[in-house]
């Protein structure tokens, strides 16, 4: 109690926190209750490395993808017990290629290679096989695999943007897919994420471990309240939110472009879930999940906060 | 000067010479003194106490997620094994393995070989081992991307990386410390330029080559299984980084440790029936090694 | 000039009423072993060195000199027999005997002449710093080398290493000292005045000496007895006297005599017939 | 016997010996030789040839995106020196990687001793360095977070995982290879067990020893970098890694560059500063390496 | 026998009617350089070697002797002077001039001794593998090491490492042979074994012998002109002929002249009095 331990990775979808850690939100919120929190930030980069240091106790609070929480989740049932706190927002996901031959999913050829952050595991790779499911039936769901390949978000971004390499798509996430489409004008969105789950859905959530629910209520009640609050603050001020963001991140992104991604009307910052029982009912069927999810309810923490999420 | 400091005169002897006869006076070793020279039995013990000692720790940790046991380890690997799943992708990564270690000690031979016969050629190994040796994999790869595209070249490319540089550094210090007396016997006999290397150099360099050869091998796997995981699967037809990788993000742990212990079981082997059989039939029966 | 004759020849050397030897080799049998094979370097080697002895083995190349002078230092376990110090048997090398090495590369190469010198007076523990360094100096002047005090080990020629490695074990004044063909690598003028300054020192601490050498004259010279041994694998042949020898006597028809009754125990008689002539000429003449 | 191949009888002389007047015996070498034989004009300019390349393959290759050019490269490296921000990174780094060296160096000394006095000693070490040797960073990463939570003692424990084993390796090849008199003399002289290690193996062996040390700081740069992208930054503070991969993330190519030649300047500076002056002041000026 | 009465001494040798030497030393200074300093080796030595030669370098301990031999072999370019093979200045080493080094350490340890011995006459592609073996056993066989063709030189001892060596050069039959105090690791049956094969060896083929030794006995038995060179720095201090001398001149009186002659030569006559004497006494006994 009156502790917490946070890890976010790198990009735009972790804004929310930002704002929470400028803003001093979860200390503010821990204040109302008479706590005193104590709270510590840190940054890691890959889901693997937020797992291992959400199961070996070195971080109470874990930010990652909506897969990663379902991996977790179903890995954990039963003794860890490990579900969602919350979302982090809706952003979509766009494949981005260079091709002017490809425009849609079915173009795709022999030549082509998706650069996704991880071949067949990523979100991304499980959206791309969802769309393929649906346009070419569920047998057919791995039809794109062969062309993706494994390349980091930014040396992704590098080749699209620059050309003159093997990969000409890339099926990123903000801010390097609007960078792929501001910096190449060939470049062009040929499937959104939304458009596969059928709507806005969230991308990044943060998960915990059911042991530390329980023994700090009030520094878990404190934090969701403030992500609740910091959601309210960017929609209410983006401006100075995207300057939390390049303050907090030592970045030296675009604030034009960051701004630009911050006020699309497809990003949503709100903290219940919100259509992704999609995904994982499809990851169970192809395998990745071994439980079958009936409800949200299963895989999230049951909170006010959370309340009316899908 | 008394007489106790003055050593005792004693009486003269003389033995008439006589052949041996109760001794054989070259004899072969004894069966299990052999046996017990190579030390496999030895090595044996000190895995099971290993072995041991993990199952033990993994059950007082008791989080299977993050360090299973030994015993749940060698079922993941049993049945990886057994489903063909493991050796089709040991089979990947040697392939790509072996001809990334090959060139890369195709070209730590040239360069140090370069490095002991002209003075520019010794100036450029220092500077560029100093140069590149410290970069870690990661950072070749946009140029990796660039200049190879995807797929096996990149990767050989990043192994190469890994296994050149350390090498040529012991080779070169191998080579710079081989007595000055052999060195000119051998170019007494007429021999310069390659055939010194080959003939004089090399062989008496080799301990430090082996060892050098060994951090390659090493380095080559470490580089590998972290460079799949980064960029080296299409498709899912990855090799065994890819399948630790793939499985440790499903949380699969049993699996990435049966994984990395096939990496152990292989580095075992290599260096027992590799490394271990060419020190022993070079440099410890040449007496340059213990 | 001592050159009273050798005495008459027994078959087996009589222990009685005398003392306690300082060194005692027994039935000593050395083997090198390899992977494969098992060589025999000594077969049931036998002597006994007494305190004060300057005791020579001589024998032809590679008949085991080296590898008995090593069983006594103690980097060498007899596989037969027993080698014995003071009555206990001798299970390692120390700082009690010290070794000249027949080997040119026995100086560390990181040390200076000076250090090196004054490396296992330090390493034994014998004496301080500055005390060391007096004693190195003073060794080194007496072998010559004293302007190569601060020279590394490859900087000097082969007898100058040499002679380096005799000046670091006489410096330690030892009980016993061990040497391997000391003076191979060395001029006669040099030889002469390193087998001078061996003498002197014996003189003044009486210590033990084992001493190798291929040299029928110089066992003669340097020793008071010499032990014959048999090409490979060396067996005893003989064990003479030679206390009545010294530096001067090399003229001398007694030291002739006792030369070619040593080279002709040593070797085969008919084998070596030339070879002997010559001596016996060269006696003569 | 003919004529012809019968030496010809020449008159015998003598000459006075007459002290050497014309000539000192020893002379010191002349600057300019001096100079050349530090080589540091050689050096520079290879690497003023290897800058050109970049600077011609970059512009050819015109895509600043995945390799800018050496000017570019530079100006970034100046602008990321002058604000204080590389500085800052670089110390945070060298403190983790010195102190992960360190316990490396320590480690590798302890289990060579034990190696070389010891058989069993010898067979863990054999064993080990087999085993661990080729397994990757990422693979410790699970054990390192339960041992030792986040933070600096996780990237100090691979650190010294890629410190230990070739640095092992080498120094253990290097002891055993120590020439069998030199050891004698060192035990003659009753040195036993850390003294003799101290006073003999070590120096003797120092060629490979360097070797080791060089190939173990490549090689603790190269993870540590690799690892603190892992491990990124808490409350805001990472190293040289962190800043290369958060600038990678943001597509600054040219400061990832900047990064990565801050990397291999202090790669220079070390071989140069550190390691031959070492090498200089012993091996080379003890005759034991060229 | 030869015997006959050494010529009386010119201060300086004519050339007057000599036909062109093989190996010309012309005013040769060698150094050595470290980082920090230079040392003189020797200092402007001059003579000359004419075809058929037995060629002898005498000399104190660190006079030169080595380092002349090795600049001959091509290996130590002279700082000053030339030395020239033919007419032609050497500049670099190679099988024409087959070289026995002083040190233990010249035999590749990855070949037995059977390979080391056949090893240059393959690197120098003289003979194909089977004579090349042919050979080497036969050599072996002369220095007595035939039952150690397949051990390794590390299974040896000091003195079989050095005939493994000189069974190497011998069976190249080089035009020029150098050797650095080859014999010295002997004992006296097998040196002298040795100096005989030298001799047959020698007047079979006729080659060009440069030989350094420390002993003056053997120089005055091996050689035909012997090149005294004064200590540290070597220059040189006379040249003489000892053609006179054979295998079997060692006790003749001419011999003992020679080699007292010789002795003062080499050594401040003052300060070696007590060993000249020595000499003196057993050449008179
Ligand atoms: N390290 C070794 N391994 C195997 N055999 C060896 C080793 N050292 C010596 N021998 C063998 O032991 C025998 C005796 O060797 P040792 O060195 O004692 O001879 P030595 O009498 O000193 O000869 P030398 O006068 O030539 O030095 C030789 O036949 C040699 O082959
Ligand atoms: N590698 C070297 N570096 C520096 N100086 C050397 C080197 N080798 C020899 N010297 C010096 O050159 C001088 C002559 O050495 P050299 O080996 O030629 O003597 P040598 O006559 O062969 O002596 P020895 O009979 O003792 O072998 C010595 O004073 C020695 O200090
Ligand atoms: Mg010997
Ligand atoms: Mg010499």
């Amino acid at each position: 109690e009156g502790k917490i331990r946070v890890a976010e990775q790198f990009g735009v979808v972790y804004l929310l926190l930002n704002v929470a850690q400028e803003q001093k939100l979860v200390e503010k919120q821990g204040r109302k209750d008479g706590l005193d929190i104590q709270v510590e930030w840190t940054k890691l980069s890959g889901g693997a490395a937020v797992n291992d240091a959400l199961l070996s106790g070195a971080i109470d609070i874990a930010g990652a993808g909506v897969g990663p929480l379902l991996t977790i989740w179903d890995r954990t049932r039963g003794r860890q017990n490990v579900k969602g706190v919350a979302s982090l927002g809706n952003y979509p996901y766009y494949l981005v290629s260079n091709n002017p031959n490809v425009k849609t999913i079915a173009d795709f050829s022999e030549k082509d290679r998706i650069a996704l952050p991880a071949v067949t595991v990523s979100v991304q790779a499980r959206i791309l096989q969802m769309a393929a499911a649906r346009q070419f039936g569920e047998k057919a769901f791995n039809r794109f695999d062969k062309l993706t390949q494994a390349v980091p978000h930014p040396d992704a971004a590098a080749a699209v943007i620059a050309g003159g390499t093997e990969i000409n798509a890339h099926f990123g996430n903000p801010p390097y897919q609007d960078q792929e489409l501001a910096q190449n004008k060939q470049a062009h969105i040929v499937l959104n994420s939304y458009e596969v789950q059928g709507g806005p859905s969230s991308a990044t959530v943060l998960y915990a471990t059911e042991k530390f629910r329980n023994d700090n209520p009030k520094t878990y009640r404190a934090f969701t309240a403030a992500l609740a609050e910091a959601a309210q603050f960017i929609k209410a001020n983006p401006e100075a939110a995207a300057d939390i963001y390049l303050k907090i991140n030592k970045s030296n992104l675009d604030r034009a472009l960051l701004l630009s991604i911050i006020k699309s009307p497809q990003v949503e910052f709100k903290v219940a879930p919100q259509n992704t029982l999609g995904l994982a009912q499809f990851l169970h069927r192809v395998g990745a999940i071994r439980n079958k999810p009936e409800s949200w309810k299963d895989y999230f923490f049951d909170d006010p906060v959370t309340a009316g999420g899908s | 000067m008394s007489a106790i400091l003055e050593p005792p005169v004693r009486s003269e002897y003389e033995r008439p010479p006589e052949p041996l006869r109760d001794v054989a006076l070259e004899r072969p070793l004894k069966g299990w003194e052999r046996v017990w020279q190579h030390g496999w039995l030895r090595k044996g013990l000190l895995l099971a106490a290993l072995a041991l000692l993990w199952e033990a720790a993994a059950r007082w940790q008791n989080n299977d997620l993050l360090l299973p046991t030994f015993l749940q380890t060698m079922r993941a690997l049993w049945e990886g094994v057994a489903s063909g799943e493991l050796p089709g992708n040991v089979a990947t990564s040697m392939g790509v393995l072996l001809q990334g270690y090959a060139a890369g000690v195709a070209l730590a031979f040239v360069l140090t070989s370069l490095a002991i016969s002209t003075r520019i050629g010794r100036d450029l190994l220092e500077t560029l081992t100093s140069m590149f040796n410290p970069l870690p994999a990661i950072a070749l790869l946009p140029l990796a991307l660039l200049w190879f595209g995807l797929g096996r070249f990149s990767l050989i490319f990043v192994i190469v990386h890994s296994v050149l540089w350390p090498l040529a550094l012991n080779t070169y210090a191998g080579f710079r410390g081989v007595p000055e007396t052999l060195r000119m016997a051998g170019r007494n006999y007429g021999l310069g330029g390659l055939r010194l290397v080959l003939q004089i150099l090399v062989p008496a360099a080799l301990p430090a080559i082996v060892s050098g050869l060994k951090i390659g091998w090493a380095f080559a796997w470490r580089t590998l299984i972290a460079a799949e995981l980064v960029f080296g699967a299409t498709s899912g037809k990855g090799g065994l980084g890819w399948y630790i990788f793939q499985n440790r993000n499903e949380l699969y742990t049993d699996k990435v440790f049966a994984g990395l212990a096939l990496v152990i079981l292989i580095g075992l082997l290599v260096e027992n029936a590799v490394f271990r059989t060419i020190e022993r039939v070079t440099v410890q029966r040449w007496g340059m090694q213990r | 000039m001592n050159t009273r004759k050798p005495q008459s020849l027994q078959v087996v050397g009589s222990h009685a009423g005398l003392p306690e030897p300082l060194l005692q080799v027994q039935d000593v049998s050395l083997e090198y072993r390899s992977a494969a094979r098992t060589v025999r370097a000594t077969h049931r080697v036998s002597f006994d060195v007494h305190r004060g002895d300057r005791f020579v083995l001589l024998g032809p190349s590679g008949c085991g000199k080296s590898s008995l002078l090593k069983a006594a230092a103690g980097f060498i376990a007899p596989v037969e027999g027993r080698i014995a110090l003071n009555g206990e048997t001798v299970s390692g090398p120390g700082p009690d005997r010290v070794v000249v090495f027949q080997e040119f590369d026995q100086l560390p190469p990181w040390k200076t002449v000076r250090e090196n010198v004054m490396f296992p007076l330090l390493a034994s523990r014998r004496l301080g710093r500055r005390d060391a360094e007096a004693r190195a100096l003073h060794w080194l002047e007496k072998v010559g080398l004293a302007p190569f005090a601060d020279a590394y080990p490859h900087t000097l020629s082969g007898g100058m290493k040499q002679r380096v490695a005799i000046a670091r074990a006489l410096a330690m004044q030892p009980e016993v000292l061990l040497m391997d063909e000391p003076f191979a690598a060395l001029d006669a003028l040099t030889r002469r005045k390193m087998q001078e300054e061996l003498q002197l020192l014996w003189e003044e601490l009486r210590f033990t000496l084992l001493f190798v050498t291929h040299s029928i004259e110089e066992a003669l010279v340097v020793g008071n007895r010499i032990l014959l041994l048999s090409p490979h694998p060396g067996q005893v042949r003989a064990e003479l006297n030679s206390h009545q020898f010294n530096l001067h006597s090399a003229g001398s028809d007694a030291f002739q005599r006792a030369t070619q009754r040593i080279h002709g125990m040593l070797f085969d008689e008919a084998a070596a017939a030339p070879a002997v002539q010559a001596l016996h000429r060269s006696a003569a003449s």
